[in-house]
Parts: structure tokens; sequence; C-alpha cells
């Protein structure tokens, strides 16, 4: 059997990944995809948790956690349409009126 | 069946429902039904939850769970969404918002915040959040027309999903140390010595932190506030500063009621220094503030420092602190809220300070209201929040933390400059520029039952406290 | 043989996710990010979650992904200069995120296996990642968050309805 | 006591309230002087209420008169619960009897100063809430009621200081008021936290019985309690280092300066030593650091009376000066001295006031002692009052003043610790007193009346309240008579065990101070009148003294010394201490500094949503960092 160690540090390293993305991207499709690494990420830690106490309810969390995803991205999207009429522009950083 | 005892949340969602069919459906479609059936959903709701008050009861070992703290909560949410919907109404007429969906996001997020109250069960806890975050980030960009709400909702949108990844990451941790994210069992298996793994709880616990401090604006992961404060609708704001950050503290003080006494040691810490620099953050920039709204956002940034500071400990008497100074809050809040709205002209609002230059002349009553508020959240007796204030500093003195009370009280000097200084405009400026007032029936009266709240609470205290102090967790 | 087959889809996972950070190209981020589910659900089967692995597949890859390649097609394509105006920060992420790759790794190889050992069930693995165990869950002891998912699912929905009906 | 006499104990405090609340709301209908005679008719009740409370009280036996009367429950703080209850003894009875006189004749007085007034009805709105939270003050029960009055009267004269608000001056003394009484109140919020930590209650009689069994004598807490609840009274009372706002406060309408100087708001800081006297006897070093504050204010802000110009700032200094004399009093343990001060200084200061205000009003609205002359024959009943309030004030044989400040330097004399020094400071700041108080009188009513002014007597509802006033100024001395001493026994129940005089000291005594206080009349009669020239020359031959005097000792040049010669410890305390300049740049300095903190700050606030993750990612990675430390 594969250590659960592994499973539990490729989460890690895929959320950092993800976090990464959101920090560095300056596309806001990306960032939001990021975020999704993100969660996947956690999802996986889930799994392996759920798989090596053989806890089936781990699983059952990873299916609430893909279900707001979608629910997420859903709203992320309409918002950034919305956007993308009014400045044309899917930068984040053309969005700075607000501030101090 | 168990389900009536969870009919509070679920008259709110089938409100909810009713509304958007009822906005669909009907053929004539009057704009005041909307509101009446929202009110009355909330209304029947808040009587519900009354009636369940002294009967404890949970649901799949706390999936979820109705005891009074979550009673107390529900109710807090229920009310302010009330109140919410009657400072807002000639708002949404005036910006062309006045639609089904406004209301029925407004009431399922309401459930999600009661949701977030009442549970055992961090997954539920996530859901609720979750269900408070997607309606708040498209009520912020409800708003046509202007480039604010659409940034601040995108702002709103990414740093909630980003932390509340960070917050699911704690979710799986604390799964990882102890097989269950019921809370209550996690406690339970932590007093009776069995096997769980201290590292994660830890580091869930500071995720769980993280997550949740987003939702309380606490420093730093404030760092949204005033940008999507200043953004949003008014209203929509003053849903954001009362009813998100109390839920938020709703399953802040729920989880570590529980998970404390197995490693306060190190969340004491923690809840020290966040307190520190979230008020001292707060009430410092807010004095460079020239926009009201602004003001309150780091204004209510250093109300979420105060009320840490009393959970340095989680005893009933600073949880009941804790309750009655985000009570006496929101009532503050929602009042200066609700004046902030009342200076308008159809979609144009008066929202520099400046603009309150001289009101005490033009609309003595309205800015007497705006100065009981002020003062209220400045801790100036006889108001509420001088009492608040009094009971939150004398129970983390009671804790223990004297240093903190020390850091506390130099914070409300420097608070009460800011405040002052609305009070000190209205008072004692003259009028700049015309500043049209749009006071309408409902907003008139929801002021004025604030502002006798805000008085009233600071001479008679003790009933609604004593009422907090009732077995909050049976 | 089982961590071999790991240690190739880690590896891809990870390939694939860093691809989607640095590719300039929105297009192919997704592309890529699908990929990266993908290899996740295959990761999802070495721990027997096949029931996980599927609707991973079927939801994630199938409907969100290709919500977000609409979007990207409407945009016209970009090509981004990725730090802009802010290039203090890019001295700042590597090392930032450097620190907490640590911490979360340390975290999680170090407090392990404390409380598997507290109730070994003697699941099959058929019981464990299989429809009818899930089901099971989902609908008795899970149905409130269920109920919730829904809820938030219907507010998804009319705050997407409501955005684009503003927008005309 | 029948149970409704104390129940109506609760109206004295309402009864204002209602009153302000009424003219509040109702002010916009009602016609001008409508407002005015309700809000005296409110205080006038209450007045009569507190004098049919002290005519049951002395029916009873001395040890009797003590209630503590609960209207409800008011707050329950942990286990232990603060209630909205008065307490009702001798001290309290006199205070709201002296409070609500005073402000009774202030109020009619102000009907006819502030008739032109175009927000009449607010005014008199503002000055009865003002009423009610002293009134509040005094009769609470326990500390935080005593807490609200205190914020009460914070909140009021900042905003009838400020009432003129269009002068700027005005609205910036306002803030000023209310800002330095912020810091003091932090002390004393600070103090009486400390109170419910050491005592588990803040009820009066809970702390004062069970002070003596919980600390013991000069115990490092109850200096700290009482140093702390000083502190509130420094700001309050506008004693050294916090007295700067007074002077300034001169901005509101006179009356009002009638109202903070003699009745309520810097009385409250000597009336509040006065009653914890059980946690200061506790404490010698809080003891003596109160006395040595009170003379070291008496004798400063003497000295710098004796130079001004103003008339109300002349007052404004006289007040701080005679507030310290209560210090004084109430920090050589002569309490009941103390309050006798208290009490007859409200009258003649009251009575002064109301008499510059006349002037004024004579002769519009004139303060310059160098503008003013000859009024004696245009005013004649503000010149009889005003002189008797003078002499009252300087100490002359007979008058209220003259019993109750040789009370008090009695007192000190016999005091074992430095007592001769306080009582020596004590006699030569009499003599100060006396001299500048008759130098203002000798100036404004003798000599050549000023041409082009037209100087009439005020109406009649201003000059009745002058009257009344100056017979109190005499005849409220002789309560305090040294063989009798009718006040001293009528609050002895009050201040057990504390120093009883012998009247061989006190005749001692009181011969010097006289020879002293007449002294400074006839300097200031020779120097004004007989030899008016002689100022001039004195001013020249003493150049020296004088400009130190004017410029408030050249706090600026010491200043400017301190940084070049800083070996000069000595100096740098004495500028710490006087240097008005010094706190107000302190106060100034400090919110310059928090500004630009804030304009620094709220940089961290970029606009940019990538930084904006990027600070949540460090605020996590710290906590977590932190949190990694403690899992061994």
């Amino acid at each position: 059997m594969i250590p659960i160690k592994l499973y539990l540090v490729l989460s890690g390293v895929l959320f950092v990944i993800g976090t990464s993305g959101v920090l560095v991207r300056k596309n806001v499709l990306v960032m939001l995809m990021s975020v999704e690494i993100m969660l996947n990420a956690v999802n996986l830690a889930f799994v392996s948790f759920a798989r090596y106490m053989m806890l089936p309810k781990g699983q059952v969390y990873v299916f609430f956690s893909i279900t707001v995803a979608a629910a997420e991205v859903i709203v992320g999207l309409a918002i950034i349409i919305s956007i993308f009429h009014k400045k044309e522009s899917m930068d984040v950083d053309d969005m700075n009126v607000l501030k101090g | 069946m168990f389900s009536y005892l969870f009919m509070p949340i679920i008259i709110v969602v089938f409100t909810g429902l009713l509304v958007l069919l009822y906005d669909v459906l009907a053929v004539n479609v009057r704009k005041e039904h909307l509101l009446f059936i929202s009110l009355a959903g909330l209304i029947i709701s808040t009587l519900y939850s009354a009636i369940l008050w002294g009967l404890p009861f949970s649901f799949m070992k706390g999936m979820l769970v109705s005891d009074n703290f979550s009673i107390i909560f529900s109710v807090f949410f229920l009310l302010s969404s009330a109140f919410i919907l009657l400072i807002s109404y000639t708002y949404l007429n005036d910006n062309n918002l006045n639609v089904g969906e406004y209301y029925a996001l407004v009431l399922f997020a309401t459930a999600g915040m009661m949701f977030m109250a009442s549970t055992f069960n961090l997954i539920v806890l996530y859901l609720g959040l979750e269900l408070l975050t997607l309606p708040l980030a498209i009520l912020i960009c409800f708003k046509k027309g202007r480039d604010f709400s659409h940034e601040a909702s995108l702002k709103f949108f990414i740093l909630s999903v980003f932390s509340s990844a960070f917050f699911l990451f704690g979710i799986a941790f604390m799964f990882g140390a102890a097989g269950t994210i019921n809370i209550a069992q996690v406690a339970g298996d932590f007093s009776t010595h069995a096997v769980i793994s201290l590292p994660y709880l830890l580091i869930s616990a500071g995720l769980l932190i993280l997550g949740l401090g987003f939702k309380i604006s606490s420093v730093p992961f404030h760092i949204w506030t005033p940008d999507v404060y200043h953004g949003a609708p008014t209203p929509v704001t003053a849903f954001l500063s009362a009813g998100a950050k109390v839920a938020g503290f709703a399953a802040l003080i729920r989880i570590f009621f529980y998970l404390f006494p197995g490693i306060h040691l190190s969340l004491t810490e923690v809840f020290i220094v966040l307190s520190v620099i979230t008020m001292t953050l707060g009430n410092i920039v807010a004095i460079a503030q020239r926009n009201i709204k602004r003001m309150l956002a780091y204004s209510s940034i250093a109300h979420s420092g105060y009320v840490l500071m009393v959970l340095t400990v989680f005893t009933p008497a600073s949880i009941s602190s804790a309750i009655f100074y985000l009570m006496v809050y929101v009532i503050a809040n929602l009042g200066a809220f609700g004046i902030v709205l009342a200076l308008r002209q159809k979609d144009r609002e008066y929202i520099d300070i400046m603009h309150f230059s001289g009101l005490a002349w033009k609309r003595p009553l309205l800015a007497g209201f705006m100065a009981i508020f002020m003062l209220s959240l400045a801790g100036v007796p006889p108001t509420a929040g001088f009492m608040g204030k009094f009971y939150l500093f004398s129970v983390t003195v009671k804790n223990g933390f004297t240093g903190l009370v020390i850091a506390g009280l130099i914070n409300s000097v420097l608070a009460a400059y800011y405040y002052l200084r609305i009070v000190y405009l209205m008072y004692m400026k003259e009028e700049k520029e015309n500043v049209p007032v749009t006071l309408f029936p409902s907003l008139g009266v929801s002021l004025f039952i604030l502002g006798i709240a805000a008085i009233y609470f600071g001479i008679f205290p003790s009933p609604i406290i004593s009422l907090f102090k009732t077995t909050l967790f049976h | 043989m089982g961590l071999i087959i790991f240690l190739i889809l880690g590896i891809l996972s990870v390939f694939t996710a860093i691809a989607v950070v640095v590719e300039k190209r929105p297009v192919y981020s997704a592309l890529y990010f699908i990929a990266n589910l993908v290899v996740l659900s295959l990761i999802y089967l070495t721990l027997h979650s096949e029931f996980l692995a599927v609707v991973q597949v079927l939801i994630y890859a199938g409907a969100v992904m290709v919500l977000f390649l609409f979007v990207i097609m409407m945009m016209p394509p970009v090509v981004e200069n990725r730090f802009g105006k802010m290039s203090f920060q890019k001295f700042l992420i590597m090392p930032l995120l450097l620190i907490f790759l640590f911490e979360l790794v340390y975290v999680l190889s170090c407090g392990l296996y404390a409380s598997a050992g507290k109730s070994p069930s003697s699941l099959s693995f058929e019981n464990f990642g299989g429809i009818v165990s899930l089901g099971q869950l989902l609908f008795k002891r899970y149905l409130v968050p269920f109920e919730i998912t829904s809820l938030i699912l219907l507010v998804a929905i009319i705050g997407a309805v409501y955005l684009r009906r503003s927008e005309q | 006591m029948n149970s409704t006499l104390l129940n109506s104990v609760l109206f004295v405090v309402l009864f204002p309230v209602f009153g302000s609340l009424f003219v509040g709301i109702a002010g916009k209908w009602l016609k001008k002087p409508l407002a005015g005679i309700i809000a005296s008719c409110s205080v006038g009740l209450s007045f009569v209420i507190s004098v049919f409370t002290f005519f049951s009280l002395i029916k009873l036996p001395p040890d009797l008169r003590f209630f503590d009367k609960v209207f409800f429950q008011w707050v329950p703080v942990g286990h232990f619960l603060v209630n909205f209850g008065f307490y009702v003894d001798p001290l309290s009875l006199l205070m709201i009897m002296v409070v609500s006189s005073v402000s009774f004749v202030i109020h009619l007085y102000s009907i006819g100063y502030m008739k032109d007034e175009e927000h009449f009805s607010r005014y008199f709105s503002y000055l009865n809430l003002f009423v009610a939270s002293m009134l509040l003050l005094v009769l609470a029960d326990n500390f935080l009621l005593l807490f609200m009055g205190w914020e009460g009267v914070g909140l009021c004269s900042y905003l009838l200081i400020g009432f003129w608000f269009h002068k700027k001056s005005a609205a910036d003394a306002g803030r000023k008021a209310f800002i330095i009484n912020r810091i003091g109140d932090f002390g004393f919020l600070l103090g009486i936290l400390l109170i419910y930590h050491t005592f588990k209650s803040l009820n009066y009689n809970v702390v004062f019985s069970n002070a003596p069994l919980i600390l013991s004598h000069g115990s490092g807490i109850a200096t700290a309690i009482t140093l702390l609840l000083f502190m509130g009274a420094v700001g309050k009372s506008a004693q050294l280092p916090l007295y700067v706002w007074l002077p300034d406060a001169m901005e509101g309408p006179t009356p009002v300066s009638a109202l903070i100087h003699a009745a309520t708001m810097v009385t409250a800081g000597v009336y509040m030593v006065a009653r914890t006297h059980v946690l200061y006897q506790l404490s010698p070093v809080s003891m003596g650091v109160v006395a040595f504050v009170g003379i070291i204010t008496a004798f400063y802000s003497a000295s710098i009376g004796m130079v001004q110009f103003d008339i109300k700032r002349i007052l404004a200094y006289s007040t701080i000066s005679q507030l310290g004399y209560m210090f004084l009093g109430v920090g050589v343990a002569a309490y009941s001295a103390g309050i006798f001060h208290l009490m007859s200084h409200a009258f003649f200061k009251a009575l002064l006031f109301l008499c510059a205000g006349s002037i004024m009003h004579a002769s519009a609205g004139e303060t310059d002692l160098r503008k003013l002359s000859g009024l004696r024959k245009y005013l004649p009943v503000t010149f009889w009052t005003m002189v008797i309030g003078a002499l009252s004030l300087s100490g002359f044989p007979g008058t209220a003043g003259f019993f109750s400040k040789d009370d008090i330097l009695a007192h000190a004399y016999v005091t074992p610790y430095y007592g001769k020094f306080l009582w020596g400071l004590g006699i030569i700041t009499a003599a100060l007193t006396s001299f500048y108080i008759f130098r203002m009188i000798f100036i404004v009513f003798w000599g050549d009346k000023q041409k082009e002014s037209h100087p009439h007597e005020s109406p009649k509802i201003m000059t009745f309240p002058l009257i009344i006033l100056a017979l109190l100024a005499i005849i409220g001395g002789y309560v305090g008579l040294p063989e009798s001493n009718l006040i001293h026994r009528f609050l002895s129940p009050v201040f057990l065990g504390t120093a009883v005089l012998s009247s061989n000291v006190e005749l001692k005594t009181i011969m010097v101070s006289l020879v002293f206080s007449l002294g400074g009349i006839a300097t200031a009669w020779y120097f004004y009148l007989v030899n008016p020239s002689l100022p001039e020359s004195m001013k020249k031959k003493a150049a020296g003294l004088y400009k130190l005097l004017l410029n408030k000792y050249f706090v600026d040049e010491i200043y400017e010394r301190i940084f070049v010669l800083p070996g000069r410890k000595l100096s740098s305390f004495f500028a710490d201490v006087f240097d008005a300049k010094y706190i107000d740049g302190a106060v100034n300095e400090t919110g310059k500094w928090i500004k630009t903190n804030s304009e620094q700050w709220r940089k961290i606030h970029t606009g940019y949503l990538r930084n904006y993750a990027l600070i949540i990612l460090i605020g996590g990675i710290l906590l977590l960092g932190f949190l990694m430390t403690k899992i061994h």
C-alpha cells in the first residue's frame, strides 16, 4: 500500500500551486481556476484520509465540496462576464478604483 | 418528526422561494408585497425561534442543533435582515433593484447564517458559509451602472473563495486529526484522551480561524472589508456589517468553545494578537477616512477586535458579553447605515462625512439619532455601546488580561475621535452643501426603533444580559 | 507497482497544475486544468474511490470546465504580462510560497496515523468507494447538507440569471 | 424616612431629564421665555425635593442617615450585579442642594442673558441635561453610575462650550474640553475596572465596607486605584497638568461658564475624592499626591491670574486655583472642609461669573480689563454683588469664603507631612487671590467711564439671581463657624475618623491668613487706586517677574532651556508640570502622529486584488507558523 504521507504531500503541493496561481495571475479566469486547484487539493486530502481510516464519509464531504465548487464557478463566471461587458478587460489590475 | 424544531430555517427558505415564485408568476406584481411577504416570513420565523427557547435538541448527532445559542443568533440574523429590508425599501425602488431576487437572496443568506449558528458539523458550517457568501457576492454587484459595485463584488468573491479554500483545508485537517468533523465529538474525544493528532488539530484550528477571520474581518484577513463596504450598495453594506460578521462570530464561538479546552494555551495567544492588531488598525485607519462607508468599514473592523478581546477565554461570561456586544454593535451600525441611506436623493448618495455638516439644524431628530448611534459606537454612556464595552472590559479583566483592556481603552479613546467628528460636524458646523434627505416611513420607523434600543439597552441591559447568560449550549 | 503508478500520476498532476498557473493563454490553462482533473480522478481510483472519480470527471471536467471554456471563447484572446504593476510582489511570492509549502508538508507528514487506528472498520473496498455506501450516507446521515447544497445551487442559478438579465 | 420621599429622590434627576427632553423636542413650538421657564422649573423642582429630603433626613439620628435606594437591577457583570440606585446620605444631599440651587439661579439668569439667542430652547435643553448628569453623578450609589454621570457632564460641556459653534475658537474649545476629559476618563475607567477586579463589586457600600478588610494600609493596589481615580478627577476638575481646557472653556456663553465653574462639572472631581475617601485613607501616597497637586495648582494658577487682562480668564484661573484648595482640603483628610469650600465656592464663583456676564451685557460683550473702567455708577447692583463675591473669594471676614478657606488651611497646618509648607503656600496663594480679584474690581468699577460706551444695568431677571447669590455668598459661611460648625457636624457621619481641630490652632491660622488676604486687597487698592502709576513702574522694576507671569511662566523659554541645557533636571520637572504649551503640544503632536500613521497604514489597502490575497496568505503563514511552534 502506498503510504498516505505521499498523498498528503501531493495534496499540500497542489494547494500551494493553486495559491500561487491566485497571487501571480492577472487574468480573473485563471485565478478562479487556481482556486479550483486549491479545492481539488483539499478534496484529495479528504479522500486519502477517508481511505486510510476507512471512513466513507470523507468522500461525502468531497461530494459536497465539488458541488459547492460548481456553484462558485457559476457565480464567479456570471460576475466576470458582467464585468467584462462593462470594462472589456479580464485584468484584475484594472480594477483598483477602491482603495485606501 | 423532528423537523418542526428546524422550522425557523425552513420558513425562511420557503419564504425565499415564495417571493421568487410571486415575482415570476403573479400578474400584477406590487413591490410592497415582496417586502411584506419577506417580512412576514422573517417575523414568523423569529416567533417560531422564540417558542423553541429552552427546548434544546440535536438532529443526527449535531448535524443540526437547536439550542439557546443558536436561537439567540438566529433571532439576531432574522431581525437584522428584517431591518435591512425595511431600511432599504425605497433605495431599491430608486435604483431599480426592487425585484424578487433581492429579497430571495437576502433570505437565503439569512438561512445560511442560521445554518452556521446551529450546527456542530463543520461541513454543514462550510455549506452555510457558502450559502451566505454566494448571495452576498451577487448582492454586492446588484447595482447597475456603477464601476464600484462590480469591482467590490469581484474582490469579495475571489478573496472569499480563496479563504474558504483554506477553511475547507482546515476541515480536512480536522477530519484527519480525529476521524470526525463533529466538533462536539472531537471535544469529547479530546477530553477522554482518545487518540487525536494534536498537530493536525492545531493547524486545523489555525485554518478555521483564517476562514472565519475573513468573515469577521479580523486583521490581516480584513483586507477586503473597506473596499467591499465602499463599493457595495449601502443596504448590502449594512447587511455585510451586521449579519455576515455576526454569523462569523457565531461560528467562531461555537467551534472554539468546544475546541478550546484542548488547545487553549496556543489559541489564547493567537486571539490576543489578533484582537490587538485588529482594533488598533481599524481605529487608526478610520481616522483618515473621509467617506462615511469606509469609515464605518474600519470601525466595524475595530469592533471585531474588541469582541476578540473577550474570546481569549471561552467562559460563559465571556460568551455572553461577546453576544451582548455584538448585539449592541449591530443596533448602532444598522442605525448608522440607515442614516447614510437617508442622505440621498434618488440614486445619488451623499457619503462624504462633510455632508453631515449642519445636519442638526436641518433635521434635528435625524441628527439626534445619528449622534446616539455614533456615541454608542464610541462607547459613551448612557448608550448601549458603553454598557457593551464595560461588560466586555470587565469580563476581560476578570479573565486576567489587564494589558488587553488597557489596549482596548486606549483604542476607545482613539475611536472617540472619529465618531465624535461626525457629531461635531452635525452640531458645530454650518451646512456646506444642500444635502437632500429622503426619509420614508419604513426607514423612519426602523431608525426610531434602533435609536430607542441603543439607549434602552444602555439603561436597562440586565434582562437581556441575564437572558444571554442562561446556559447556552445544551 | 502501485507506488510507481502513484508517482507517475503525482508528477503528472503537479505538472499540469503548474502549467495551469504559468500558461499565458487562458485556453491552454483551462485545457491543462481539465488534464489535471482527469489525473486526479485517476488518483482517486488508486484510493478506491470509484464513485468520486466518476463524479470528478462528470461534474468538473464535464460541466464546470465546459463553462469555463465557453467564457474563454467569448473573450478576446489575451496574452498577459503576469506581474504588471506590482513587481514587488514578485520577489515576495516565491519565498512565501516555499515557507507555506514547508509548513503544510511538515505538518501533513508529522502528525499522522494518530487516529487511523481508532476504528479500523472491516469495510471492504467495495463498500468504501462504491455508489451504494455513498448513497446510503448521502441520503440518510448527510441529508441536511445535501439539501443545503441544493439551495446553494439554486442561489447560484438565481444570481447568474439576474446578473445576465440586468445587463440588458 | 418614609419610602415615598426616598422614591421621589429619583425625580431629582428625572425632572431635569424630562425638562431637557421636552424643551429639546418641543422647542420649536415654544415661545422664547417659555422654554427657559420650563427648564428653570424642572431644576427648581429638583431643588424643592432635595430640600424636603434634607429636612426629613435631619430628623433622623446621625447614624441612620444613610440610604441606598435601589430602583432596579441595572447590569449583571459576571456574577455580580450593578444596580441602578441612589445613595442618599448627608454628603450627596448637601451636594444636590448646592447643585440644584445654584443651577436654578443660573437658569433664571440665562432667561435674561440669552433672550436674543436664536437657539434658545436648544440651549436650555443642554443646560437641563447638564444639571441632570451632575445630579446623577452625585446621587449614584456605585462607580458605574457615577461614571455615567461623569461622562454625561463631559458630553454636555462639550455641547455647551461649543454652543456658538460658528466661532471656530468655540468649537475647538469644546473639542479640547472633551478630548482632555477623555484622557482623564481613561484613567478613571481603568480605576473602576481595578476596583471591580479587587472588590468584585462596584457598589459603594460593598467597596467601602470591604476596603479596610481587603486592602492593607498603604498597599499598592489601594494606591493604584486611588491614583487612577484621581487621574479622572484631574481631568474633570482641571488640575495640573490637565487644566488647559478650562481657560479655553470661556468660549461658551457666560452662564455656562458659571455653571461649569460653580455648581457642576469641575467640582465632580472633589466630590469623587471625598466620596471615595475610604480608599484614599488607605493610601498616604495618594493623599499626598492629591494635596500637592492641589496646592501647586492653586498657587500656579493664582499667580497667572494676577496679570491676565480678560475678566473671564481671570475668573477661570481663579476657579482652577480654588479647586486646588479643595483638593488640598480633601488631600489633608479635611473632607468636610473641602466640601464646605466647594459649597461656598459654588455660591461666590457663580456670583462672580454672573456679574461678569452682567458687565458684558452692559458693555457690549467687552471682557478686556484695559477697555473697562468706571462702571460703578452705572451698574450699582452688579457692583455691590460683585464686591461681595470678591470679598468672599478673597476670604474677607464674615463671608462664606473666609470660613471655608480657613478651615482648609487650618487642617493643612496640622498635617504631619509638610503641613507647614502646604499651609505657607496656601496663605501666599490667598494673598495672590485677593490681589488679582480686587485688581479686577478696582479697574472695572473705579476710574472714569470709557468714552463712547453706554453702560446700563441688566434687567431684573438677571440682577435678581445676583442678589440671591450674594446673600448666599455671605450667609453660606455661617453653617461653618469655627465653634458650632454645623456643616462639619452634618457631614461627620460620612467622614468618620477624620481629623478634628482644636479651635486654638484654627484661630491662629485664621489670623495669619487674614493678614495675608487683607494685605492682598490693600496692595491692590494701593496699586490701582491710590497710586495707579505704580503698577507701571513696578512692571518696569520687576519686569522679569511680570513678564514671567504674563507669559505664563515662560514655558516656551524654559522648554528651550531643557533642550539647551539637559543637565537641568529640576527645571525639566517644572516645565513638565507647568507648561501649558507643552501639554497642548503633546496632545497636538500625538494627534498628528496618529494621523500620519493613519495615512501610512491605509496604504496597505492598495486596491490590488492580488496584494490582498498576498496579505491573507502572509497572515495565514504567520498563524500556522506560530501554531507549529506549539506542536511539541
